[in-house]
């Protein structure tokens, strides 16, 4: 199995859900994160005081999927985030030794 | 004035000025957090500049003179208004009275979250103060020197206690006229907009109701009888019509919200304003129950039509401020006020159709105005400055882009930056 | 009655209304996030009901007739009651004191948070107010229509100034009864509840003491003397008993907490609910200090008898409104209120024991009554519908199961989702 | 003294009393989430203690005797103060002006934020409120048996009307003062320290705004002309500040800024408090404005000269209380307050320099003994307890840290734990 | 050394962490993120609107272990964090090349 | 590629981002998480009742990056983290098999 990690703009996460839900991904896990990169932050002003933030709020998804899927995968979460505008994100694939279903103990392929 | 009756409507006016802070955390827990403190600051902004407007320009078209539709220049800048002469009886009533002109357009701000520029919402108010809120004002409540009601309105009989038209049917329709001007947000109504804060909503209500006693009670302008009966209705008003409410929810939708308690305590609130020194403690609590009831479905009728008024002021303000003024028309009851009784009595209690129709009419007169000035000062300001933010503004939100401020930074990532 | 002291009780009654939405803030950032609606709700829901309930029969049943036990049916329904005959005068205590009958009930919800059924609630309420509540307040409140007392208990010369006893001790041992017929919370006690928001405990608490001016000076009914004497006493208690309870902390757990002052600030209200317009300053002083400590302590006897009161309602109300209640005993001064002084003196003040055994036998009393119907209305309650919710909805919380709300959407993701 | 105006000074001592949680809130909100709880509790602290403080010694300090320093002990612990003899007029300002006692040192607390020791502030509190309160307050309002002025300051015919130098630039340089034995917090001035919750400051400026009209209007101790022109002032004012600091930000920053407008608000209304009962309405929009204009610039002095004044109290109590106290000079009118008008008129009415000179020696005088003795208390503080926590305790938070509490527990983590 | 990484729900954690500690793992890092998978979201109602959200709150628990502890640790997660009910939700291994101890700068197996 | 992962203590967070731009780390994600370790919880009390909490607040930092350049990023991350004082946590490599930016479609080193 491989594990497809994507960090994408927030407000694209529900695109990228239903393109991955059509695409047969049927499980996944999302959290907010903050991104660094090339997009820059923004500045904030209090009572004149200018400061910096140079994080920028991201959601990061995850998804355990079957090996042959996983590029097939990331291709679906990179076309359905994309916005063509700079801080769109990216996907990266890393390899999954074991996975289990905690509910049944069913393991692998079964477990996705 | 005896110093009781002073004090009354001082402690008034200071409940009425703190509503509109109650208003803002209403209105501010609504939105999505991305957009909380341009709220806020919409509500705040009309609490800076309305009482200056008014004081300068507004109170003395709203109320001096002689014709039966617009006041004249006499207080111009507080012009003669001085407390060493008259114990302070004017002056008190210039910023009573200016609290409500403050809240008024910030009724409004529900309506046009999450897109309207800051700049045209900053123009947009005193232009509205003057020119809808003023005349429709003078309309109702104008009176010459000697303390007749002379607007054309109020002069035929018409009866709004404490602005259930001048300023809830007014705001609602302008709140209408705005947002077919200004547009549905992006993604409504497919996508969900929670609101970001239930518990701030919650404190907001809380304001309001403890403020709306000054609004309601404060109107009678003196500690009497009349004050008291409208204080009990204030109360009963607002408990029925949350009930109301509620059990709307629970029969359509099985279960009763929090949401749902706090919009129907304003329903029934803003119903009963006019009202709530012409009828009995059973007729106020009857008219915030319906009013409570009808506005649990008038809330809905935004998905139908396909407006986007955000945060529900047509549904609310317009729909319970037109429902609590007619029922005038039934539920007036001049018989319990004694002396204080010289209004129509409303058709249950005798008084036939009249008054019934003469709040139908001047409810009219109030959203004709008030909605075609409002329309055309919004088209004007489009044309020239654009009262909408940009796409990119408004998917990142109005807090960042406009205020450059975030509304909260609760992790310790949020205070991450460097100063610059 | 002179328009200052109409005034003055006005605002009280709105002061004390703005106190069940502070009860509802400090209440709500008490329990978990997920738990926090429906805390609101709770709290919001008694302002909606118990005032209709007040004027359609509750208030009636507390104040009316010649029985010692309980009144009839002369005010039903407000019948009677026309403010153009008395100035307002009968009407103005009508609201005020139904504003006592909400906050009353409600604050029995802390003590059954984060389990009961809503709708158990929903019936739970108007029945404990018209069952428990209007009759205690009769006992000791009850006048003929010659202004005399005749409640079997304030005929005999029991003291509650603003309710210690018909409030506090009344609710605090309702919330016992409530809390053995519930059961406790699954996890409790070892599993960690802390507050989800403190910063909203202690804006509840700034808004309880606030209103609290209202609830006990508001009482003398007046703007004299004694409501001067309450006045100072409610702001020197509640002050005193923040320092008591926070110095107990230091001294036992080595750290003041914010919690311990907003907890000891109730406290000392509390406590100076029965006493205010009965003791002077210094006493008030002492009453209070005395219930922080008092409380402080008395908050963890839960933990030792195994019944899970959530909130602490039987350690600070019970117990606090006790304390203060017997304290009148010994501080009860009529000499300091010159003609207002009718009243018993107390122990340390020339008047032996007789006021404490009155004190101790009206809150007897009024403990009996409350915790055997409180109990028995519960008991009918879970019979017939069942009391308490689910496990799966206690554990994901009551706001997204009882009400399909959450309380805070703060992030992107929250507003991720569809209409459907 | 007749109910109504009995009636207004309770309520205005009520208002005042609620502005200290107002206060709470507005700083409470403006620090980082890890030390929300601990100003929060400095607030509710000074709520506690200085009451006490007050009835005992402080308001006898303060008013009593003959000398033209500091009162004698003839009321202190509210010896012979009854409100059996005189109605409960003196008492009423007792706790009236405790209420002003109450929140003056809490100012200080935005100053010294995320870094002072709460033991140390404990004990700093009432030391303070005894050695530099109390005789300030006696130098301005200080007065006889017969009632004539005898403090120092206030004999010469120095004007304060609601406690601009007494309270505002008091509490202002002692807050220079205390930051300059402190010490900057780690990180200052290079890291962000931003606001965690703004719609708390919002919510807090509201509470301040509707309790300072008490604090203004209150001040006339009488429902009469002053009070309204007082209530007047205090609405413009504030408003006009508003504006004016929105302004500023708007032209030197680009954006008009939510925590702008909550600043605003309280600088002109720190402004307006010494001359609320001296001028017009005109004269105290221009007041506030101007008010609004300089804090908004003098908040950043603050990274000029390198003292970290955490939350501007220097900037808005100190230049926003001076401004306004200097600006009576201008802008006094007696003409305009019938026979209330027994004080000295200003530059621009007609009453030459003399004033403004005053106006200029008793603040001068305030600055030098509120600066020394603060100066002295904490440095002597500092040598025997130390009044900085350390470098573990400031980076880890000072919730968690002293007060073993976290202010927010939203997520389903942090319930996680287990009691012991 | 291996990432033991398990999504579970959040009331479990106690239970796993105590698990975990028995089992001898002495480290480990936790976060709420929101799940999506066969247990379905929930519809909230405002004002009468309703709106769907498919997203529940899970934890997410990731432990760096040693390589023959892997399976081991995973089994003890799934037992622990078993309700038997939908949504119980998955554990997962995957390699770890290198892990530093930050304060210390130790590498590897005593690292951990 | 490599995926570099940190924990580290909040506070210490702009320090290592700077460390790591000089370092010529262009991207990288961050979020804020909870950790249990040697570094043990605090505890808080309510109301006299005293609770213990085992979680201490951690920032996870996540940067992908070329396989050459992971061990020198980790030990970058690891000296800019370091107090010498307990909890300064963890950094640990894993093995990334294909990265794509969402923007521009380009995929491994030139997504980075
Ligand atoms: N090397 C990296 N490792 C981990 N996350 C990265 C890396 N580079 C970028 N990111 C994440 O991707 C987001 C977008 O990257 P950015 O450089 O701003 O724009 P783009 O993806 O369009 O090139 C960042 O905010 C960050 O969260
Ligand atoms: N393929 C997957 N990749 C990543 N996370 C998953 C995947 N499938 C499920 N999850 C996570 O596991 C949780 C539980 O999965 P779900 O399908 O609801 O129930 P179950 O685990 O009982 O089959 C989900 O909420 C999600 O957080
Ligand atoms: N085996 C592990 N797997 C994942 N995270 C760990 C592991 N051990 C420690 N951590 C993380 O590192 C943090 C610091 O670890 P700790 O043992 O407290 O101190 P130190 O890093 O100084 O040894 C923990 O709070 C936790 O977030």
């Amino acid at each position: 199995m491989k594990l497809v990690t994507a960090i994408i703009k927030p407000f694209k996460l529900d695109d990228v859900k239903d393109a991955l839900k059509e695409a047969g991904v049927v499980g996944m896990t999302v959290q907010e994160v903050q991104g660094f990169g090339r997009q820059g932050g923004h500045t904030e002003t209090y009572r004149g005081a200018e400061y910096k933030v140079d994080f920028v709020p991201k959601v990061k998804l995850e998804a355990v999927v079957e090996d042959g899927d996983a590029e097939r995968v990331a291709d679906v979460i990179a076309d359905s985030a994309r916005t063509d505008k700079i801080g769109d994100g990216k996907v990266w694939i890393t390899d999954v030794l074991r996975i289990v279903r905690i509910r049944t103990g069913e393991v692998n392929e079964d477990a996705i | 004035m005896d110093a009781g009756s002073v004090t009354w409507v001082m402690v008034s006016a200071a409940l009425v000025i703190f509503m509109t802070p109650g208003l803002a955390l209403f209105y501010g827990g609504m939105v999505r957090a991305k957009n909380a403190l341009n709220m806020l600051l919409m509500n705040f902004y009309c609490l800076g500049i309305v009482p200056l407007v008014w004081v300068v320009i507004g109170y003395t078209l709203a109320t001096s003179g002689t014709s039966p539709v617009i006041g004249n220049f006499d207080f111009f800048g507080l012009k003669g208004i001085i407390v060493g002469q008259d114990g302070g009886e004017q002056l008190l009533f210039v910023f009573f009275w200016a609290a409500f002109a403050a809240i008024t357009p910030a009724l409004i701000a529900g309506a046009v979250a999450d897109r309207i520029k800051f700049v045209a919402w900053v123009i947009f108010i005193p232009l509205w103060s003057v020119l809808v809120f003023s005349p429709i004002w003078y309309w109702i409540y104008g009176k010459n020197a000697a303390g007749e009601l002379i607007g054309w309105l109020g002069e035929r009989g018409s009866l709004d206690f404490a602005g259930g038209t001048v300023i809830h049917v007014n705001a609602g329709i302008a709140a209408l006229a705005a947002v077919l001007v200004l547009g549905k947000r992006r993604g409504w109504p497919g996508e969900a907009m929670p609101p970001h804060s239930l518990p701030l909503v919650l404190a907001g209500a809380g304001i309001l109701w403890f403020g709306w006693f000054g609004f309601n009670a404060g109107s009678a302008g003196a500690a009497n009888a009349q004050a008291v009966q409208a204080f009990m209705n204030t109360f009963l008003a607002a408990a029925a019509a949350m009930l109301g409410w509620l059990i709307v929810e629970k029969i359509r939708d099985n279960h009763a919200t929090t949401l749902g308690a706090a919009s129907g305590i304003v329903a029934g609130l803003v119903a009963i304003t006019p009202a709530a020194g012409y009828v009995g403690g059973m007729a106020g609590m009857a008219i915030g129950f319906i009013a409570g009831v009808i506005c649990a479905f008038a809330v809905s009728a935004k998905f139908k039509f396909g407006f986007d008024d955000s945060l529900d002021v047509v549904g609310i303000h317009f729909v319970g401020g037109l429902t609590g003024s007619l029922l005038i028309g039934l539920f007036a009851d001049p018989s319990g006020f004694g002396e204080l009784g010289t209004f129509d009595a409303g058709l249950f209690f005798g008084g036939g159709w009249g008054l019934l129709g003469e709040q139908a009419l001047a409810n009219l007169a109030a959203m004709v105005w008030s909605f075609v000035l409002t329309f055309a000062i919004l088209k004007v300001l489009d044309a020239f400055i654009g009262i909408r933010v940009s796409e990119d503004e408004e998917k990142q939100g109005l807090d960042t882009t406009l205020h450059i401020e975030t509304a909260y930074n609760f992790g310790e990532l949020s205070s991450s930056g460097r100063s610059v």
